[in-house]
């Protein structure tokens, strides 16, 4: 194929057209700063306002309870730094999941090197958190459990009402990171007992360097960055008009085709999933079959290594990543895939494929030939391969 | 920020101006921000607000609830023009941001400060009026969201 | 005038074209995750490296000392807070000056809370910072200064390389908010021995939402927002890629313009002062004659409140300013036009201009006008106008 198959949109997504467009008038006409007093700085003030609105909508929240900040990142250590300042009189212990993003987990670390203690629950082989031991973990002295709404590597969809309810019940407040769930799943933050949500918006077609905390009116948080008076003194620097306005255009899209998104993804999906699962041999899906992203596949080919892999599908014009990209460039196996259990060598041979509505059944037909090509021609080169063959051989009387 | 009605009274602003040798004077700050409104009334025998006239040092909002508020008061008696309240000139403005609500106040004492003006060169009492406070420091304006 | 004249670039500035140009193909073209393997997202990194040059050089620093942020107040944070907690077991005690920007003032506030002890150097009537209290000040606990570039409100520029020298003979690191200077003033940060230096895009012609700080290499700063490895660990967070280009075609264009565009400002500038000053009665200019930013004029006209004048202003076109817009919708009188000496009365009728290249006389010309038909209309209706001259008829004996 001459054209690049892009399947990484868990990495980022493609900016939609409609958002550049929504965006551009922002940067050119009405650039003003939305704190100015005249009238071109208002009409900015209620474009941000407008975005505000949409996207308080789409989680059921009130618009003064979503604050704009440069991305997922500084929304998770925003969430978690500022509820241990707050509450650090309350208690100095926190609950999370071995699978979170770094964003959580190195915010994590960072408050133990403060005096904080952290508690790392386990998940299960299909990447759903324990909840069992989460209530074991839970002291009286805990204050924040966070826990990801979806995992940005296997996709697993966490029980996060139930997680919800148990914060409540024990008066703990509630942070999930739902950088890769929102605008694909559902969400309404009431129901589910969420006080603190961090999201990103070119996790959905929308621009890179903005996201948004959602926090629940009451909570006393202060400010991460300080400075100017911008989102209600509790986030300080000029807003980013573009970066919003295209948010929330991204958002509108987002809710309005969740729907019919979801569909066609999950067919898709399933397609792929169930292609390789029954022609190739030797492979593992990771995370949970049904409770997981509509657009999120994670397979682990046994004998081969997940760089090579990538780029021969690079060669091939087939984007994909083999752990969360923020971390490729690192050498240790996915700290995801070995919560779940997965030996270092095959947790090596792991390829994430992250769909989005435009890829069709032709495209992942392709994709699908070409991991058979490559997954066999690297299995050929492989010594663990060839061990192995050679020890079923032995086996099998051979 | 502002809506068309306060817009309107800003850059129009009704019953600027001094009067001389006025019924009562009132002068009143705003601790708050610093800004200083001043009211001037024209009170004939029968206790009616003939004329009134204002200057203010202060923003745009005190500006305008300035001029609402002479016009308000305009051919009115002493107790009913003590019942324009702050809250009074700002529905008739079609309300103000959050911030500025405290502007609205400066209007309403500078009011009270005149007539108290005028009741002490006359030496009556006004029931229900006291005396005003020069410096305007109120709690603050709970911000509503 | 139908069209509206722009006169507030210190509170924000139009994006330039050539910028959003620039940046439109790193939204629905080259939008791949720079931290990524495949093709798709290196070339977005080369992108990213590129800006990081032109960066470097603007500064004569080296490009791995470029570090991006969301801005200008996360970089002020950033330097900040990073320094006090790398440096806190050499001392507790920060030195920085009255007339700081708020990103600066409540970043140190903000330690003064955990227990750090910060000194706030008074300035003279023209905003230049007193090196004789700032030399006194300094304690053998003294970790660091931070003394911005060039004033937002008033637009003096400060005795920068005197601050450097002192700093490095007392072996205190400093850091200097550039945020108005950097693109309008030559800067070497080696000359000036500045250690950290932050800017922000949206000041010179580039996209909001993006900003860097400028770390000397050997110091020990670790990150302010923690997660993935960009920015070599120091700053993660998925790369704002069309944001990080923009900024570099803005700086690119900044430098090659720098000359012409600092000639025509301060002729504009120049014309601006003298005309105010010498047609309306009662008007002070605010900040230094000189030693200032091309493009800022600052002046308190007795008499009248700020706000009213900004609205009027807007009525015909005209957006300026009155204190720095992060701050308007506060009521406080700016702490700058207060650090200078200003009475309270006379810091409330303030009016700051500030200009592009864009700019022509034709349209100053337009302004001063304005200015003075409103100034007196103010003063017509204002109590201390009437005070005053009242008073001064009585001093005249009439
Ligand atoms: C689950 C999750 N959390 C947080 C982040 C960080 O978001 P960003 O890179 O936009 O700061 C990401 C993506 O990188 C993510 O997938
Ligand atoms: C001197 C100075 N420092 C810091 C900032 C903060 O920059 P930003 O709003 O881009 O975060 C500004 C402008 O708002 C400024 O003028
Ligand atoms: S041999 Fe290259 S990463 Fe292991
Ligand atoms: S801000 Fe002072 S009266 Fe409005």
């Amino acid at each position: 194929m001459e054209k690049k198959i892009y399947l990484d949109n868990a990495a980022t997504t493609k900016t939609r057209p409609a958002v550049v467009e929504a965006m551009l008038p922002f940067f050119t006409e009405s650039f003003g700063n939305p704190s100015s007093v005249y009238e071109l700085a208002t009409q900015n003030k209620k474009a941000v306002d407008d975005a505000r609105n949409t996207i308080a909508n789409a989680l059921k929240a009130e618009p003064f309870e979503i604050y704009f900040t440069a991305g997922g990142t500084e929304s998770d250590n925003w969430a978690i730094k500022a509820t241990a300042e707050a509450y650090g009189d309350k208690g100095n212990h926190i609950i999370t999941s071995k699978i979170e993003h770094h964003a959580v987990l190195h915010t994590c670390e960072y408050l133990e090197s403060k005096g904080f203690e952290v508690t790392y629950v386990d998940v299960d082989e299909n990447g759903i958190i324990k909840l069992d031991e989460l209530k074991k973990a839970i002291r009286p002295t805990t204050i924040l459990i966070s826990v990801m709404f979806a995992n940005n590597e296997i996709g697993t969809v966490q029980p996060i009402k139930e997680i919800g309810q148990l914060a409540k019940e024990n008066k703990i407040l509630f942070h999930t990171d739902a950088v890769q769930a929102f605008g694909q799943l559902d969400m309404d933050v009431n129901d589910l007992n969420i006080d603190m949500l961090s999201a990103s918006g070119h996790k959905l077609n929308g621009p890179k360097g903005i996201g948004f905390l959602y926090i629940r009116k009451g909570l006393k948080l202060k400010a991460f960055v300080h400075g100017g008076g911008q989102e209600r003194h509790r986030r300080a620097g000029t807003e980013n008009v573009p970066g919003i306005v295209g948010f929330g255009k991204a958002v509108e899209i987002a809710i309005e085709t969740l729907k019919e998104r979801q569909e066609k993804e999950i067919a898709l999906r399933d397609r792929l999933i169930n292609r390789v699962l029954s022609e190739i041999p030797y492979v593992r899906l990771n995370g949970h079959r049904t409770s997981r992203l509509p657009n999120n596949v994670n397979f682990s080919f046994q004998f081969i290594e997940g760089e090579s892999l990538l780029i021969m599908l690079d060669m091939q014009n087939i984007c994909a990543s083999s752990g969360s990209a923020c971390t490729s460039g690192s050498l240790d196996p996915s700290h995801v895939l070995l919560a779940i259990g997965l030996p270092h060598e095959i947790a090596h041979g792991s390829l994430r494929l992250t769909l989005c509505e435009d890829n069709t059944e032709e495209e992942l037909d392709y994709v699908v030939e070409k991991i058979k090509e490559i997954v066999e021609k690297l299995r050929s080169m492989s010594p663990l391969y060839e061990d192995f063959i050679k020890i079923s051989h032995i086996k099998e009387g051979i | 920020m502002y809506t068309e009605k306060v817009m309107d009274h800003f850059s129009n602003p009704r019953n600027v101006g001094e009067i001389e040798n006025a019924s009562g004077v009132g002068t009143v700050g705003n601790a708050k921000c610093g800004d200083i409104m001043r009211i001037y009334l024209d009170i004939d025998d029968n206790g009616i607000i003939n004329d009134v006239k204002f200057k203010t040092f202060g923003c745009g909002a005190a500006v305008a609830t300035s001029s609402m508020a002479t016009e308000l008061v305009k051919g009115k008696g002493i107790k009913e023009a003590l019942q324009v309240t702050n809250k009074a000139v700002m529905d008739a403005l079609d309300g103000l941001p959050p911030v500025k609500v405290h502007c609205s106040l400066l209007a309403e004492e500078a009011i009270h400060a005149a007539l108290w003006d005028y009741a002490t060169k006359n030496n009556i009492v006004i029931e229900g009026l006291e005396k005003p406070k020069t410096d305007i420091s109120e709690e603050e304006v709970e911000e509503v969201y």
